[in-house]
């Protein structure tokens, strides 16, 4: 997903390619004020901005549900797609088969993704197709008035007052298992962390999958509730301080050894991850998959970059493609000529 | 392609006829087990006639599963030209003890059985002309390998067939060559195997008790011989496909699986990139969302599947339809409801692909009747969905996608793409403004950008909720009737634009015949029974689109009765019929449906067109 | 379930009339935005009025998002009975800032417009009645807590709009207590609301101005307000159910969650044990999976949903078609193609539903019009789905689904269950064999047994794909045929043991109407626009199921024209009937639709009808 | 699943409900000779005569596929449903909450599940369904005619000779993060192991998922195939050796403590478990998934109880049912009186 511009020397209110905060908004929210959707929302139009991604080579696609209404909310210079339930891995797996050159953004909820969506989300995750996949976690269906979904934690409260009786699925876990090489999980109210993980998601070729926990303030907001804003500050539990340096900007070495990792990215970023307790290995894939166990289990929220694997090749490099879109292949090189039907032809007389 | 018989052999006259020996013109059916390899011996025979310029064809009947059941083949040849299925079986070589009993007493007396000699067949019947073989010790001759003794006794039954109707030798060699595609060992073993059944029934088998012959004919030059499925695979590849997303499923596997041999062969770049991506989908909705995402996208996307794959994708279809989303879609259909019959032909999925979705929906559908047609619609597919910005379903069956059809040789389509109204950024720059729902041309077909267009006004919001003509979300009455109102007069649009029918008005018919897909080539011969046998001429419209065009009106005015001849239970393509007539004209309507799963044979139309006729004048 | 008006209304003279003074016949509409609460408010109004035994109304057009969006309710108050919805607005409580202006521009002049004193709405237009109420300054002398004061400020409207039209006080405090469940503290402090409101209508508005009143009656007697989804959830109760699965979508997520709670109330044993199992699935395809899983077991169960689902429904419904297996679908329609508009109303997944599936597949479908047919249909939707072991869809819409409607109160289902051809182990014993799908009665309903039966014949294999009369896998086309010609039969049997139509034969009426569902109540309003203001006699035919029966044909029979009126783009009911019509009787067909998202309204049906009828003159 | 009946002194031939082998035995297969499905069914014949399920008592479920075909081979005194490709764990779940009385046991293939079926199947886990449920595992598509599925492994060979070139989904591995309690693994090869882990099944209140590595004589099992006869012999990683004593046996403890595990299963059977090679104990999750982690990564497979938890409550145990199937229920117990009819019409005048 990098590209190779190089930064003019931009006026402060313009991002290298000399396009401003402006260029990356969209349409007004017409969610509830305060959803968590919203904040994320703004995270990725400033990731997109200080990225300095050229809109018009983003696509962004959605399935149904008040998270995948968000898409309309940024990039509105950026081709958009809000499919159907639960069906958006397919449209966007479509989507890159036919324009490998798009830069495409998914953004679903929990239960787009984990209730109808599971099945696609498994075989997109095993296909690695190459996409942001940014899931919206609030635990219920917002836009059908907040009937649990399958990420509901085991306990959780609903506004009613029933009890989510059923094991919540952990996204995150079950995409590592699924040989995910990007998975983080974040919460809309930690931007600061959301960002550099946006950013970082950029340049990584293959699926890069969220999970925001983004409290729903009209049903799933009230004491009880085990995605709230208040629970999740009271539960999250950092993995380390994530800071991002861009491909672009040259890397000062000023910390001590010991104390911070760094990963390099497909396209030359840096994301540098300080410690906050026990050193974690975000390339280590059984201690990722262990302390998601172990968080999950003490009912904590595990956030930051859990496990990141910048070798493994994505779905579209497999296909062995040409390099031009498929989409954009003239009729000289997608149909054959006369000379192979007739032989065709004459081998079956 | 040919809608009536090859000319010039109608009248040729049979001088053998006289010595009660009929020629090029009757029916093989070879009764086996099925993955016993016997399908290739079948291509032998039939390959052979067809080379000695025979009119053939050969129909498959398979069990849903993969080995050890019995399975049918048979084999017609017909110097007229007539393909389609016949009831009647002339020649039968029964190798499954199994049904031997029951395939022995479904023949007429005088017809020709050959069989494994330990089967004892004579016993059951004597009015038979019986030809006992040992298929099993003569395969030891060759080799010891049991499986292989298998797979050569029934090249051998090749052999014998091939010297009791005398079919050229070296044709046979031809074929036998070709079928194991000149891998040396194959063709060796098989070929001595061909010769140990044509000397053993050379010396044992008495060839004058057998009535039935070939000979040679100049009918089959320039044809070919494929299926349907590979018909429509090429056509794909012609038509510049570059996405195509499938899962597999019983009778449109081989579609996708023969596209992909074809790419592989033809539209790998000179840097050894591929011009495509097939992708084997986890399920029919996977399939069908990434081929719409594709679609979406800009590519030539589709996708395959019979019915339940259809009604898997229902919600998708009415998204690419609302959404206004190009897409190919072929149902390859085989029995319903539900799982049915897989390995057994209907056509009885037209409303589902007609009104595929909920809401107010229409589509799009392209019947071929013919490999040639399969190749030729698979091109207009395209176009129309491109040009049309809509899904377009094409409908084949069983019958025309899993047999091996006799055809005209496949013309190369010289045309330039259709890719629709898309607008580039230069067009933008041009135009200033682009609404993607606006009805421009009053056509009801908007403009369209893709993704990556690279102008600030190119992008707009693609959702399968309300939206106005600027694709903003909208739950105003009058942007949402404004906009399916427009969808209606695309629709009608595409009647002039989809494939035409095909329309012979037979000199002083009362009577007119609908018929469509593969249910055409028992309607062709029917329709020269009635006139020779009834002296009843007959008109014949073969519908090969939907929507229709006034041309229906036209005809159903032209006649007094019309005969719409289809293969499911319920007549509903009569019902898409009755809808499109004006009041005046439906009570001209009659119904013929056959939905046994067996194609369609002549005869049947004949005799319940006939009882009808009679039921008419009482 | 009354088809006309209340007696004795339509004589009653209004004296004051002659004061100008319009009582209890005018609508009122409250614009302001979803999610603010105004909900409450709304429902005090419109059940207080019913509790003065005046018919009322109400239409909640809301918006598909949670909170912040344009919604606008409007109450009719109709001392005719008339409750289908009225385009024009009498009298506007004006809320919303943002849709203000509009909503005063299209008011007819001499209307009434009560609104939040700064929005200076008095600017816009001169001929309207304005009262400006600081609703904000009279909420905080409530309370100081912001979001309490926007609710509030909700209540105060009802109290001035109570004052003006004259609304008993003491009702407005039953309808009030109702409303907040005697919650005390909330009754406390929106009684404050709704006195405070009167306060200042009495003290501040000069009520003169105001030509609308009403005045008590008697025609709400033994009426209930319900809306159509608790009321299918009661008649699925008291049908008996057991197991329902669903999942969650607009319009008819409140059918299950009603059922749930009503369930919980009313079903649980004794012993404390639940005698019902309500699982909300992971999607429609599972929903559909488990009803018919437990179906299958010999549960009586059911879905709900709306297009969408029935779409990602299609494979499994034709599994149970064809595998005769009984199960309830509900579809509370909202407007397609595709997710469309969610939260509007129309009746097209007509197609999608009688068709549902691929191959030849036709349903039955049950229409109520009315909360209390939902309440009976839903009862009657069970036995039918036992007796004929298929699925039974009960096709309802977001208009009768989720809208508050003044109803006859339900009577009890004195009957028992018709549970169906059950065979249980002592039949078994008794008959000694069991033939799972043999036609022993000739009415196409074969037997069935269930899982767990004890005795050694009750098993049998149940399958999609092809079976004979013994449920044995079979491939044979006799197997085949007769197993769907008998469907086709149980099809036909069907017909007479599914609701049948209401009829009403119009003195000298030449002209008939066909109508179902909601559009029921603006065809009787409109049929009487038609006698009053053009002396039109009409006929009316209410189809209530699917398939039809004899009727239909008589009723075509005895008019000249019939005028299908329906709510979709295509006309698909009209495409049904046509179907179903003797060809010489389609020329009478004629057609009616409304499909703009909004429910249909009289005046709409009358003036298309007359300019139809002009349009025959000429 | 368990039966309260006391075994009578039964003849040698029949089983302690006096039935014989017969009595459990179904169509004829029409299955290729060979195939490993045919081996399973026998082993759910043996398995089912030997624990003494009284056959009316159980249902028989499938999706579609050769594997899915198989129901219709054994128990023919069972009701059985072959209902539609991928969608059984609905269906079963269904069944199980109409009649709670039933045992049910589902096969499924590799496609059926793991391809099509994948979300039904991933809810099915997470609910808990009591059934046992068999993956018949060949990671092909028999039935259409050998195509991969989500099954196969990397690098894995067609007979076409095309690679697969997409990771293979481990569904134990999917089925114990997804709270699965009894998940265990087998081959179709080697019909000791099978017996004993089917009859402990029969003792397992939840889903039981059965693993079957189940070769595809006719399209995958060539060289080159990684779910071939021979490479499963070759292949195979014995987690410990197996038996079963039912529940109205007689325990004889004759073991050296320390080379042998025991559990106890809901219905007061046991299952020893022999120390093949390290001390294994199936009942520690994380030991659970990091061991099919490493053995996923070397190509080995792993077989036998790889994990078990017998405290775990089913779906029907948390929907407080009444004791006698919902199917049966009496119109007197599931249609209220009149009374409460008018209760409710009153509260909406
Ligand atoms: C096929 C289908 N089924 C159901 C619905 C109704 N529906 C709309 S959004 C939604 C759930 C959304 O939940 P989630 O994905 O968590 O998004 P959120 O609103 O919580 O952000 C459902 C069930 C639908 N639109 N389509
Ligand atoms: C909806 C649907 N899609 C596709 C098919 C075609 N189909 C039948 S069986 C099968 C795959 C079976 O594979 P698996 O489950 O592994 O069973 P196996 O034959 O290998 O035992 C497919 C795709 C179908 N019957 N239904
Ligand atoms: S309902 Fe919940 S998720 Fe939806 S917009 Fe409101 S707060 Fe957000
Ligand atoms: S094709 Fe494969 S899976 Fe199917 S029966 Fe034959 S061997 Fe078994
Ligand atoms: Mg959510
Ligand atoms: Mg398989």
């Amino acid at each position: 997903m990098s590209t190779t511009m190089t930064p003019p020397a931009a006026p402060k209110q313009v991002n290298r390619l000399g396009l401003s905060m402006a260029d990356y908004k969209g349409g007004d929210s017409t969610l509830c004020a305060g959803c968590g959707h919203d904040a994320i929302t703004a995270q990725i139009i400033k990731a997109f901005y200080e990225y300095g991604v050229e809109p018009h080579r983003v696509a962004k696609l959605s399935g149904i549900g008040c998270s995948s209404k968000t898409p309309a909310y940024f990039l509105g210079q950026a081709h958009g797609f809000n499919g159907v339930h639960g069906r958006m891995p397919a449209l966007a797996t479509g989507v890159m088969l036919a324009n490998r050159n798009l830069v495409s953004i998914g953004v679903s909820g929990d239960g787009d993704t984990a209730s109808i969506g599971m099945g696609q989300f498994v075989h997109m995750l095993r296909r690695n197709i190459p996409m942001m996949y940014i899931v919206e976690n609030n635990g219920v269906y917002g836009l059908t008035k907040g009937q649990f979904s399958a990420t509901a934690d085991f306990g959780s409260k609903a506004k009613s007052g029933v009890m989510n009786d059923l094991p919540a699925i952990d996204i995150c876990a079950m995409a590592i298992e699924l040989g995910c090489n990007f998975v983080c999980r974040s919460f809309a109210g930690d931007p600061k962390q959301m960002i550099a993980l946006l950013k970082a998601a950029l340049g990584h070729r293959g699926t890069a999958l969220f999970d925001v926990i983004s409290p729903c303030v009209t049903f799933n907001n009230h004491d009880g509730s085990t995605k709230s804003y208040k629970y999740a500050k009271e539960h999250e539990e950092l993995l380390h301080e994530i800071s991002y340096v861009p491909f672009f900007e040259q890397i000062e070495v000023d910390y001590k050894p010991g104390e911070t990792r760094e990963v390099e990215l497909h396209d030359g970023s840096h994301i540098r991850l300080r410690k906050t307790g026990a050193d974690y290995d975000p390339t280590n894939r059984v201690q990722a998959l262990d302390m998601l166990r172990r968080t999950y289990d003490s009912n904590e929220f595990l956030t930051g970059l859990i496990y990141v694997n910048e070798e493994k090749p994505d779905f579209l490099s497999m296909l062995n493609l040409v390099d031009s879109p498929l989409a954009a292949l003239p009729q000289s090189q997608t149909q054959p000529g006369p000379a192979a039907l007739d032989k065709i032809m004459r081998a079956l007389m | 392609m040919s809608d009536s018989a090859p000319q010039g052999l109608m009248v040729e006259e049979d001088q053998r006829a006289s010595e009660g020996i009929v020629v090029n013109d009757f029916s093989i059916q070879v009764a086996t087990v099925n993955g016993s390899g016997s399908q290739s011996s079948n291509n032998v025979i039939m390959r052979s006639i067809f080379q000695m310029g025979i009119p053939v064809s050969g129909k498959n009947l398979f069990p849903s599963n993969i080995a050890g059941l019995p399975t049918w083949f048979t084999i017609r040849a017909n110097k007229h030209g007539w393909i389609a299925r016949r009831k009647e079986i002339d020649f039968l070589v029964a190798m499954n003890a199994e049904t031997a009993r029951d395939d022995i007493l479904g023949l007429e007396p005088g017809r020709v059985v050959v069989y494994e000699e330990t089967l004892r067949l004579n016993q059951i019947r004597k009015d038979l002309v019986f030809f006992p073989v040992p298929f099993a010790k003569l395969a030891t001759e060759i080799t010891t390998d049991s499986r292989l003794r298998k797979l050569l006794a029934n090249m051998i039954y090749v052999g014998v067939v091939g010297e009791l109707i005398d079919i050229d030798p070296a044709e046979m060699e031809v074929a036998l060559t070709k079928q194991f595609k000149g891998k040396a060992k194959a063709v060796a073993l098989n070929k001595q195997a061909l010769e140990i059944g044509r000397k053993f029934a050379r010396e044992n088998l008495d060839r004058s008790k057998v009535p039935y012959r070939v000979a040679r004919m100049n009918a089959t030059a320039g044809k070919i011989i494929i299926d349907g499925n590979s018909a429509a695979a090429l056509g794909c590849m012609f038509a510049g496909v570059t996405v195509a997303t499938w899962y597999p499923i019983t009778p449109s596997s081989s579609l996708c699986e023969s596209l992909a041999n074809y790419m592989h062969e033809h539209r790998i770049g000179p840097d050894g990139k591929a011009t495509f991506a097939i992708v084997q989908a986890e399920d029919e909705l996977a399939a069908c969302g990434m081929a719409i995402g594709a679609g979406w996208a800009g590519a030539r996307s589709m996708t395959s599947t019979a019915g339940p794959g259809i009604s898997l994708m229902q919600e998708l279809v009415g998204l690419a339809y609302y959404a206004e989303i190009p897409v190919v879609i072929f149902d390859v259909t085989r029995v319903g409801p539900s799982t049915g019959l897989p390995t057994r032909t209907q056509q009885s999925d037209i409303l589902a692909m007609v009104y595929c979705s909920h809401g107010d929906t229409k589509h799009i559908m392209l019947i071929p009747s013919s490999p040639a047609e399969c190749f030729e619609m698979a091109c207009d597919a395209f176009d129309l969905a491109e040009r049309f910005q809509t899904p377009v379903f094409v409908m084949t069956d069983l019958d025309l996608g899993m047999n091996n059809w006799m055809s005209d040789a496949f013309t190369y389509p010289n045309r330039t793409f259709d890719r629709g109204k898309v607008l580039t950024a230069e067009d933008l720059q041009r135009l200033g403004r682009f609404e993607r729902y606006r009805d421009v041309d009053g056509d009801g077909i908007p403009y369209r950008t893709l993704p990556g267009t690279e102008h600030p006004a190119a992008a707009y919001f693609t959702r399968g909720s309300g939206h106005n003509e600027k694709a903003i979300y909208s739950e105003r009455p009058d942007d949402y009737k404004r906009n399916v109102d427009r969808l209606s007069r695309k629709y009608d649009t595409a009647r002039t634009a989809a494939p035409q029918p095909e329309i012979e008005y037979g000199a002083g018919a009362r009577v007119g015949f609908l018929a469509f897909g593969t249910t055409h080539w028992a309607m062709i011969e029917s329709r020269d029974q009635l006139q020779r046998e009834y002296h009843m001429p007959t008109s014949y419209f073969r519908l090969r689109a939907i929507p229709f065009t006034s041309h229906l009106k036209e005809f159903f005015e032209k006649h007094d009765r019309v005969y719409i001849v289809e293969q499911n239970r319920d007549g509903q393509m009569e019902a898409l019929v009755k809808l499109e007539l004006p009041a005046e004209l439906c009570s001209k309507i009659r119904s013929i449906r056959h939905y046994s799963g067996l194609p369609i044979d002549a005869r049947f139309v004949t005799e319940a067109t006939i009882a009808a006729e009679e039921g008419e004048r009482n």
